[in-house]
């Protein structure tokens, strides 16, 4: 096939290009080597803001949940390998459960020299009763001093968030008069009957912490709850009579403040191998085992107050 | 004393600003007069040294900081100094236009400090920290126009110093474990006992290093922060992104495979061949990306990058000739790459043209700078009787003395590099001479040479190239006895 | 038995009243009370320290009247005594950095409760150091986690209530595990206390009896440790929480609460479990895979950012990753220099936020990148120093950051298996850090004309700078003269053993 | 599978109900769920540690006619750390509901992953 | 020796004075040049150059170095017999095309610039003549091409610019190929001063053998490149026509020749033995053939007079290439001579070609019709030496084609002894096709030829008698040959 190829055509082709290489009519480079100034840097403010826009376009799109399959299979597959995740887990751990020592029985790692000392001396040594209540107050009471803390540090937090301005506490004030029950009578008089027995079964609670079940922690739960009881009855006008937040702020102070100075005396006399002169009193009186009764009442205080102290916070951010 | 030198630019940066200088001509006297004076301190130290360690601070572990003159140093030191004080003459007549000069030289001062700082510096710790500093001194000088694109260029420049210096760290590391001491020494400082049968770590770990200190020599992948650099102003692209800085890469990467891991344990092995290639692609790949480039400066800089992948080349021959060629170029290319891009900044400060087409018919108009250009161009390209030949006489000497065929792959390479050279440099004297029969000398009419201050640097840097080009001997001497670990 | 070892217990109890105290204080005796507890805490652990320099052994110290198996026990050796020091240090820093700030961020009648919980923070940092419990170390956990949380939400925008829930879950889950794993471990050894759990973990390791549910106990106290701390995967709070809370809290909370993790972590290794035993689990893998990744993966997202708060809070995350890099290691020489980046990170990183809000005060308040334009010249003070800190967190020799960073490396290539991985994983993300930190001095460095906030001037305030320049000092003093501190680490490890 | 699974039947339930919990406490995202989840995890390991503390056959640790012979009674250690475990759990839990209630008041939902989507719009 | 120096030296310092003193105004400048006193000027220093050549190739051997550039590399002249030769060529036709230049040259700009160059590199050629080792020869190589490139873009144009940038780029590409081959002789050699016999040690022979040959391929190649050889021959084209005519004489006829030297030297320096029927020179030859027959081809196809002739040129200088590869004793004098008579015949036939352009400005050759009778005395000019390059005898074409195609058949190469002298026979013919068009249609310009608008146009006598002079020396070489044999065969030999 000679077919002639037009002008324009044969110019492009490689054997053109071959041969004006080879007549020195053409190089590479040398016509290359020609030069136009680069277009400099231009900062394109328009596509910047087109880009932000689409940006947030995407944004809106992506988090239009109601409109969007796949986020809605995204959903689902969540669910699922969430409970594959919980099952892996529950897997794993009971695998290890069935390697742990053997529940019930008595030669395990547990019952060492530890719990028989307890046992066998915590009479002796803390003068309480309650085993576990001298173990926590006497013999592992940094635990317990940090464990108040705990709910202290959380009280601290609840104030952080909850508490409200001068105000701000005005209008939850008149926001919260819907809510409250008012005078319920049902209500008032079961409560003139209960609060007084839940609160005089909360301290006793307390002060026999060290003789048998119960101790600080237990009963000043049980009269925070008389406590709130008392509020849900009467309302914040009665309770403001003897319960403010500045109660609530000395109380909380002066307990404390007891039980860390009272710890304290304790700590440092025992590391310093020093003679406590806190008497430990009769095993099984009332007024024994040293420092533990003074100890639950201050935590008992601080429990109660703290329980209604939530609950008012939670209910309308102040007292 | 050896503190001194480094300490007296060091003060003098700092005194710039803080001194209240009610005339110009008074700072400028009070600078040159202080560089001048630490050149000269320099020199009275490198003729006079003694080969005890001076012992500055302890670091950590039995590491510290401490300085030495041995013959590494005083070919570094030694160029650093004497181009630094016709440096800043010649920037004293470029910032009459820039803004901000006392930060400016502030800087400026700090650097030769930084840069005499590595080249004195006598282990590798030492080193790799003034190498830090000096990405860090020299970014507000390249950040000095405070443009968008010096911004975005000085930003380049920190990332790539500051990663490449990660990865040199990691050479430092193998050297402080596996090495029996940090010291440079001449042939390695790596214990045979810890290193047997750890030698592929190591080797890949020292191309890491390699490439590290390589992205400050800019090497290929890591080169493009160098022509970015450009936009600093002239005299710091001229001394530093031509010399102290980039040189510094090389003169790191020198110390690290001669001084610490040491050619012995090198030669012959993969890494050699990878660093060696890499070099290769570098020098062949700056020029082509110079005969590209339209910008005068950037074209510069990546003659640069091609150039100093020559010394790299030499250093990676490793063999003694190698080193010597290394250093002949190091030093010769400094002074050629300084005196072009002091003419391109003297193009740029009298007529503000920065564009290679721009510069039509200005040889008529400056003919000693462009006389001087031409001279540069020539000595760049290897024309014999400039520097420019010695220096890749000695190098491609090296690299057929080696017997290592990569390395002759590598002279290729060189002589590629130089046919592009002449491609790039030589069109912009034809344009500057012959603009062409239709040119309007009435555009270029009111364009005449700079003044003295920057003509005296050129002219001497012109009577170094042809005196090097023609009497090299004792140069070389000194650099083979440097070499042979003799001074 | 010498005064001077009552110290310890005499700086939790101090800290820990002090919140009792400051909770009926007004706002500005509280915060005197805060500083004045700080300061002599950190004067009694500097002077523990020297005691316990001189004496070269650490002592054991009973909390209440019965030794070892059936009391409580603190302990203090020099590492304890150093990081009660350095916390304290850090922790003045960043109250008196951010003081200044606090008016604008918490509500007046707040401020008493945030000095409550800052001294509970230090109480319960000071117990995780000192203690020789597992349980009490779990308390003093919870008591940080909470104070912690409030101190992230005691400025209380939106952001900071969910990043303090986010927070909240995350630690929970960490609580969970730790406290889950501490009941198995119990139920193996049948003792709370540290040194006694050592002997009873060395017997079952030699007896092979119970060593599954071992390693399992002590999987998930790592693991809920390392939720806490926020190693890689589990850091998806720490960012809003570091970025959206007062200064001083962010400081804090970066520069010492996981921290403090990291350091009950590190003695859950040593006093617990046994170096080589843990060292023998596959556990130190995972930790180390999970440094590496969040050395990476942090650094990535912290390039992404464009809030300065939140990069530097990212930030943290690849700093974490370093430190469980080093434990990861499994040697004595990565465990030095995890505990020495403890340190460097905290004083860069506490330097950091503080310096970040003298630049963002100068830019209207603004955080985003494009704002800071030009900041460093409005406040000369806060741009060095931010610059300081970021040369430092990239590993300029001079800085502390450079010291780890070098520690580490040095660690790294005495571990076969691990040492290329991390020697790469170590220069990548020094490059991704310079990218991030660069680009944020060259930004604050950059002066454009038309920048919107060119008028607003620094007011000077000179407590401020103090503490900048405090700060400064503290890192190039690590990394100038890092031995001691190195040699003190090294001293206080064998201390541990 | 270890021998003792079906004598540590307690632990077993504790541990499933751990994993609930802790599975619900990280992946619902429900506020309200959360702390639910929360509650069941810090009631597992109460659990657990109740049953560490049992001895078949021995008596709760009070000292009931001054009988102080270890094989009267059982563990007390893990009845002591429950105590303090309810007191911090008690503590975490009002926490959380405040936080619950502090983000229910500004962005009328429960939804985690919603308040984080209403945050973002915000876009600060 | 002070000879040799001043030949070099004189020139090179005579066109730096015209440069500077003579340096062209720019607009504005009140400055004047006398035309007249810069072309007597111009003429003396051409004349006494070309004396103190003319003594220097009186004196006998003489070696001296001027000074070390390193320890080992001197800066070394010595005139031997080759050096002669060429720079017998150099002397006759440079001073001839320079006063024809002074003609010439009357309507261009920048004159000056132009003498100045030409002066520097005649310099430049004596030096590379007399050159005693490689380096010495690479130096002034390099600078012949950075002297005369000015000469190629002298007018300016945008053609000219590029054309000379083609001509410098190709020329380095060449220089730095043999760079690379220098180096390697370096090494492998006691000393680069030159030898006819080969300087490279037994031993290097031996471990590297295969390697040198790639080396001295790269070398021929390099200086191939400046002779005009096969792949990279193109600058010639570009270049010739854009230059003024008595630069592309000079070109032509002595700047190429300096590649044909250059490949010389390298044949002694490697020795012709350690090539002989290697497959470097069964591949050199080979593009030889290419380049000679292409050359023809394409000259033939060329309707643009200079550029014909530039074509030529490439094929012309191959035929001394094709001689040197043979190796043989009877072609290299074969080749010696056509470098004689191809550059008398080329410069006179290109200064024809340039008197005709200024005269009349035609440039193509159809529009030629009739110009013999408008410039007889340049037309028979460049009949006869049109004549001599198709090989016609007696001139001096026709002895050294004789003598090359003798050589090759005397060889006993395989395939190249016959095929060789085919080609050049061949391509002969295709000169004869080239070149006697333009002479018939000048003489005969048939029938439809308009006599009446003919006119005397014949040039001056400063264009005349050059162009006379170098035909006579063309012819004068075809007639007395034996007046260079002497010479060749003492360069064959290497004296």
């Amino acid at each position: 096939m000679s077919r002639k190829k037009s002008i324009e055509e044969y110019q492009k082709t490689s054997a053109f290009r071959f041969f004006r290489w080879l007549s020195g009519e053409e190089d590479p480079y040398i016509g290359n080597v020609e030069m136009c100034p680069q277009e400099e840097y231009q900062p394109d403010q328009e596509a910047a803001l087109r880009r932000e826009k689409e940006h947030d376009a995407i944004l809106d799109k992506v988090y239009d949940t109601t409109h969007n399959k796949s986020l809605y299979l995204f959903h689902r597959l969540y669910q699922a390998t969430s409970v594959l995740f919980c099952l892996f887990l529950i897997a794993l751990l009971l695998v290890t459960v069935s390697y742990l020592p053997a529940n019930g029985t008595v030669i395990r790692p547990v019952n060492n020299e530890v719990a028989e000392r307890y046992i066998e001396k915590g009479l002796e040594e803390t003068g309480a009763v309650n085993i576990v209540a001298g173990m926590i107050l006497d013999y592992r009471a940094f635990d317990t001093l940090g464990e108040s803390h705990v709910l202290f540090t959380a009280t601290i937090t609840v104030l952080i968030l909850l508490r409200l301005n001068k105000t701000e506490k005005d209008e939850a004030e008149v926001n919260d008069r819907r809510f409250e029950p008012k005078n319920d009578a049902i209500l008032q008089l079961v409560a003139t009957f209960l609060v007084p027995i839940i609160i005089i079964f909360g301290i006793y609670i307390i002060l026999n912490g060290h003789l048998g079940p119960g101790g600080g922690f237990s009963g000043g739960a049980v009269i925070g709850a008389g406590l709130v009881l008392y509020l849900n009855a009467f309302g914040f006008k009665k309770t403001e009579r003897f319960f403010t937040e500045k109660t609530y702020k000395w109380v909380c102070f002066f307990s404390l403040s007891f039980y860390c100075l009272a710890k304290s005396y304790s700590f440092y006399t025992g590391a310093n191998q020093l003679h406590s002169v806190i008497p430990k009193g009769t095993p099984g009186a009332i007024l024994s085992s040293g420092l533990i009764l003074p100890l639950n009442i201050a935590v008992g205080l601080v429990v109660a107050c703290t329980i209604y102290a939530f609950y008012a916070m939670f209910r309308k951010g102040g007292f | 004393m050896i503190v001194s030198v480094i300490l007296i630019p060091f003060i003098t940066g700092i005194l710039v600003p803080v001194i209240p200088f009610r005339k110009r001509w008074q700072k400028e006297v009070f600078l040159e007069t202080a560089v001048v004076l630490n050149s000269i301190l320099v020199w009275y130290l490198l003729l006079h040294h003694s080969d005890s360690t001076f012992l500055l601070a302890h670091f950590t572990g039995n590491l510290n900081i401490s300085f030495r003159v041995d013959g590494m140093s005083m070919v570094f030191a030694g160029l650093v100094s004497a181009l630094w004080p016709f440096a800043t003459l010649y920037a004293f007549e470029y910032m009459t236009k820039e803004e901000n000069e006392n930060v400016f030289f502030l800087f400026y001062t700090l650097t030769y400090g930084v840069t005499l700082g590595i080249a004195l510096a006598a282990n590798l710790l030492t080193m790799y920290f003034f190498y830090e500093l000096l990405t860090l001194v020299t970014v507000p000088l390249v950040m000095h126009t405070l443009t968008r694109e010096a911004v975005l260029a000085s930003r380049k420049y920190l990332y790539y110093s500051l990663g490449g210096a990660a990865f040199a760290f990691l050479g430092l590391i193998m050297v402080i474990v596996y090495g029996s001491t940090t010291d440079f020494i001449l042939g390695g400082v790596l214990d045979p006992a810890k290193t047997a049968g750890k030698n592929n770590v190591l080797l890949l770990i020292y191309v890491m290093a390699f490439l590290g200190f390589g992205v400050k020599a800019a090497v290929c992948p890591f080169n493009s922060w160098l022509p970015q650099a450009g936009v600093a102003p002239t005299p710091v692209t001229a001394l530093l992104h031509a010399v102290a800085v980039v040189k510094s890469g090389a003169f790191a990467i020198i110390r690290l495979t001669y001084y610490s891991f040491g050619t012995d344990f090198l030669q012959g092995t993969w890494a050699q061949d990878v660093v060696m290639a890499v070099v290769m692609f570098t020098i062949v790949y700056g020029c082509s990306r110079a005969v590209k480039e339209t910008h005068l400066k950037r074209r510069l800089a990546y003659s640069t990058i091609s150039n100093l992948s020559y010394i790299l080349f030499g250093a990676v021959i490793m063999t003694p000739l190698g080193l010597v060629g290394a250093l002949t170029h190091l030093v010769f290319h400094a002074i050629m790459k300084i005196s072009s891009f002091f003419c391109a900044g003297a193009v740029m400060h009298q007529t503000d043209r920065h564009y290679v087409h721009e510069l039509n018919g200005l040889g008529y108009k400056m003919p000693r700078v462009f006389g001087i250009f031409t001279i540069s161009a020539l000595a760049l390209m290897g024309v014999p009787g400039l520097a420019g030949f010695i220096s890749k006489w000695n190098l491609a000497g090296a690299a057929v003395e080696s017997g290592n065929p990569l390395a002759w792959g590598g002279i290729a390479c060189l002589l590629v590099s130089a046919l592009l050279t002449a491609v790039y440099m030589l069109t912009i004297v034809v344009r500057a001479f012959f603009p062409g029969k239709d040119f309007d000398y009435s555009t270029v009419s009111d364009i005449r040479d700079p003044n003295w201050k920057m003509l005296l640097p050129l002219f001497v840097f012109t009577v170094c190239i042809v005196l090097f080009g023609v009497y090299s001997q004792p140069i070389v001497d000194f650099f083979m006895s440097v070499a042979a670990g003799a001074v | 038995m010498d005064f001077i070892c009552n110290f310890p217990f005499f700086s939790i109890l101090i800290s820990l009243f002090s919140g009792t105290i400051c909770s009926v204080l007004p706002a500005k005796a509280a915060k005197a009370v805060n500083r004045l507890v700080i300061a002599a805490v950190g004067l009694m652990s500097a002077v523990l320290l020297l005691y316990l320099l001189s004496t070269g052994e650490s002592f054991i110290y009973w909390m209440g009247h019965f030794p070892a198996p059936w009391g409580n026990e603190i302990r203090a050796g020099v590492l304890e005594a150093g990081m009660a020091l350095f916390f304290c240090v850090i922790m003045y820093l960043s109250m008196a950095g951010g003081a200044h700030k606090l008016p604008g961020e918490v509500v007046e009648s707040k401020h008493s409760l945030y000095y409550i919980l800052v001294n509970l923070l230090l109480s319960s940092l000071l117990a995780l150091v000192y203690t020789n419990d597992m349980f009490t170390a779990y308390v003093f956990v919870e008591i940080n986690t909470i104070s912690a949380c409030g101190l992230i939400m005691i400025r209380q925008v939106g952001r900071t209530i969910e990043a303090a829930v986010r927070y909240m879950i995350m630690s929970l889950l960490g609580s969970g595990l730790l406290l889950f794993g501490l009941c198995i471990m119990y139920d193996l050894t049948g003792h709370l206390l540290m040194s006694n759990i050592k002997e009873s973990v060395a017997l079952i390791m030699a007896n092979g009896e119970y060593q599954i549910p071992l390693i399992v106990a002590v999987a998930l106290m790592c693991i809920g440790l390392c939720i806490k701390s926020a190693l890689f995967p589990f850091h998806s709070w720490l960012p809003d929480a570091y970025g959206y809370s007062t200064v001083s809290s962010a400081a804090i909370l970066s520069s010492l609460v996981s921290k403090g993790y990291i350091f009950l972590l590190i003695k859950i290794i040593y006093r617990v479990i046994g170096f080589d035993i843990f060292n023998s689990t596959r556990i130190i893998d995972v930790l180390f895979v999970f440094g590496l990744m969040g050395m990476i993966f942090g650094s990535l997202s912290a390039i992404k950012e464009n809030d300065i708060r939140r990069m530097i809070a990212f930030s943290s995350v690849a700093q974490i990753g370093y430190i469980y890099m080093g434990f990861g290691m499994g040697t004595q020489a990565g465990m030095v220099a995890s505990i020495f980046h403890i340190l460097s990170h905290a004083a860069t990183k506490s330097l950091l936020f503080i310096a970040a809000i003298g630049l963002t005060d100068v830019s209207g308040g603004s955080r985003k990148f494009i704002d800071l334009t030009g900041a460093a010249y409005r406040n000369k003070w806060a741009g060095v120093a931010f610059t300081a800190g970021s040369l430092s967190m990239v590993g300029i020799p001079l800085f502390s950051g450079f010291i780890s960073k070098l520690l580490f490396a040095q660690a790294a290539v005495q571990v076969e298996g691990k040492m290329l991985a991390s020697l790469i994983v170590l220069g990548i993300s020094t490059v991704l850090n310079a990218v991030y930190f660069m680009k944020t001095v060259i930004r604050i460095y950059t002066s454009e004309q038309d920048a919107p906030y060119r008028s607003i001037t620094f007011r000077d305030r000179k407590g401020y700078t103090v503490v900048l320049v405090c700060s400064v000092l503290l890192n190039v003093i690590l990394g100038v003269s890092s031995q001691p501190v190195v040699d003190m680490i090294g001293q206080g490890l064998a201390m541990f053993a | 599978m270890g021998p003792n699974l079906l004598a540590n039947y307690g632990e077993a339930v504790s541990a499933i109900l751990f994993c609930i919990g802790f599975t619900n406490l990280l992946l619902q995202t429900n506020l309200i769920k959360k702390i639910i989840g929360l509650n069941i995890m810090d009631s597992a390991i109460y659990l657990f540690l109740a049953e560490k503390g049992y001895i078949a056959g021995r008596a709760a640790p009070i000292v009931v006619d001054g009988v102080t012979s270890v094989e009267a009674y059982i563990n007390p250690i893990p009845s002591g750390l429950v105590l303090t475990g309810i007191v911090v759990s008690v503590s975490v839990t009002a926490l959380m509901l405040s936080l619950t209630i502090r983000l229910y008041l500004r962005y009328h939902t429960l939804d985690l992953d919603e308040i984080s989507m209403q945050l973002k719009r915000e876009g600060k | 020796m002070y000879l040799i120096l001043s030949s070099i030296f004189f020139p090179i310092l005579a066109g730096l004075f015209l440069l500077i003193r003579y340096r062209t105004p720019l607009p504005g400048e009140k400055r004047a040049i006398d035309r007249k006193a810069l072309t007597t000027l111009t003429g003396i220093f051409l004349l006494i150059t070309a004396a103190l050549v003319a003594a220097a190739l009186l004196h006998a051997k003489e070696s001296f170095t001027l000074f070390y550039l390193t320890k080992t590399l001197p800066i070394y002249f010595r005139i031997d017999s080759v050096g002669r030769l060429f720079s017998m060529l150099a002397v006759i036709v440079l001073p001839c095309a320079g006063f024809f230049s002074f003609e010439y040259m009357k309507h261009e700009e920048r004159e000056s610039r132009y003498y100045g160059f030409y002066l520097l590199a005649f310099g430049v050629l004596n030096a590379l003549c007399s050159a005693g080792n490689l380096i010495t020869f690479y130096l002034f190589f390099e600078l012949l091409t950075m002297t005369s490139m000015p000469l190629v873009l002298h007018s300016c144009s945008r053609e000219a610019v590029m054309a000379g940038l083609k001509y410098l780029f190709y020329s380095l590409c060449g220089a730095y190929a043999a760079l690379f081959g220098i180096y390697f002789l370096y090494q492998n050699c006691d000393s680069l001063a030159f030898t006819a016999d080969g300087a490279l040690r037994a031993s290097s022979i031996a471990e590297h053998g295969g390697f040198l040959l790639v080396t001295a391929f790269v070398m021929l190649l390099g200086f191939g490149v400046k002779a005009g050889m096969f792949p990279m021959h193109a600058w010639l084209p570009t270049a010739h026509p854009v230059a003024p005519a008595p630069a592309s004489a000079v070109l032509s006829a002595v700047i190429v020749k300096a590649g044909v030297l250059a490949i010389i030297r390298v044949l002694g320096m490697f020795g012709r033995d350690f090539l002989r029927g290697t497959w470097v020179q069964s591949v050199w030859i080979s593009l030889t053939l290419v380049t000679v027959f292409m050359g023809s081809l394409l000259a033939y196809r060329e309707p643009v007079l200079k550029k014909r002739l530039a074509y030529s040129t490439v094929s012309q200088l191959s035929y001394i290439l094709f001689g040197l590869a043979v190796m043989q004793e009877t072609a290299f004098t074969g080749a010696l001579c056509h470098v004689l008579a191809h550059g008398f015949i080329k410069s006179s036939l290109f200064l024809c070609a340039g008197a005709i352009i200024y005269k009349t400005g035609k440039t193509r050759v159809e529009e030629l019709r009739g110009i013999g009778k408008e410039m007889p005395l340049t037309m028979w000019c460049f009949t006869i030496a049109s004549l001599g390059l198709i090989g016609i005898p007696p001139t001096g074409g026709f002895v050294s084609k004789w003598y090359l195609a003798l050589g090759s058949l005397k060889s006993g190469m395989p395939v190249f002894d016959v095929l060789g002298p085919v080609i050049l026979l061949v391509s002969a013919l295709l000169t004869a096709g080239y070149l006697l068009p333009p002479v018939i249609h000048g003489f005969f310009p048939g029938a439809d030829y308009d006599y009446g608008r003919l006119q005397k146009k014949e040039p001056c006598r400063l264009m005349t008698v050059p162009i006379f002079i170098l035909t006579t020396a063309s012819v004068f070489i075809g007639l007395f040959p034996d007046c260079v044999s002497g010479i060749i065969a003492a360069a064959f030999t290497g004296r």
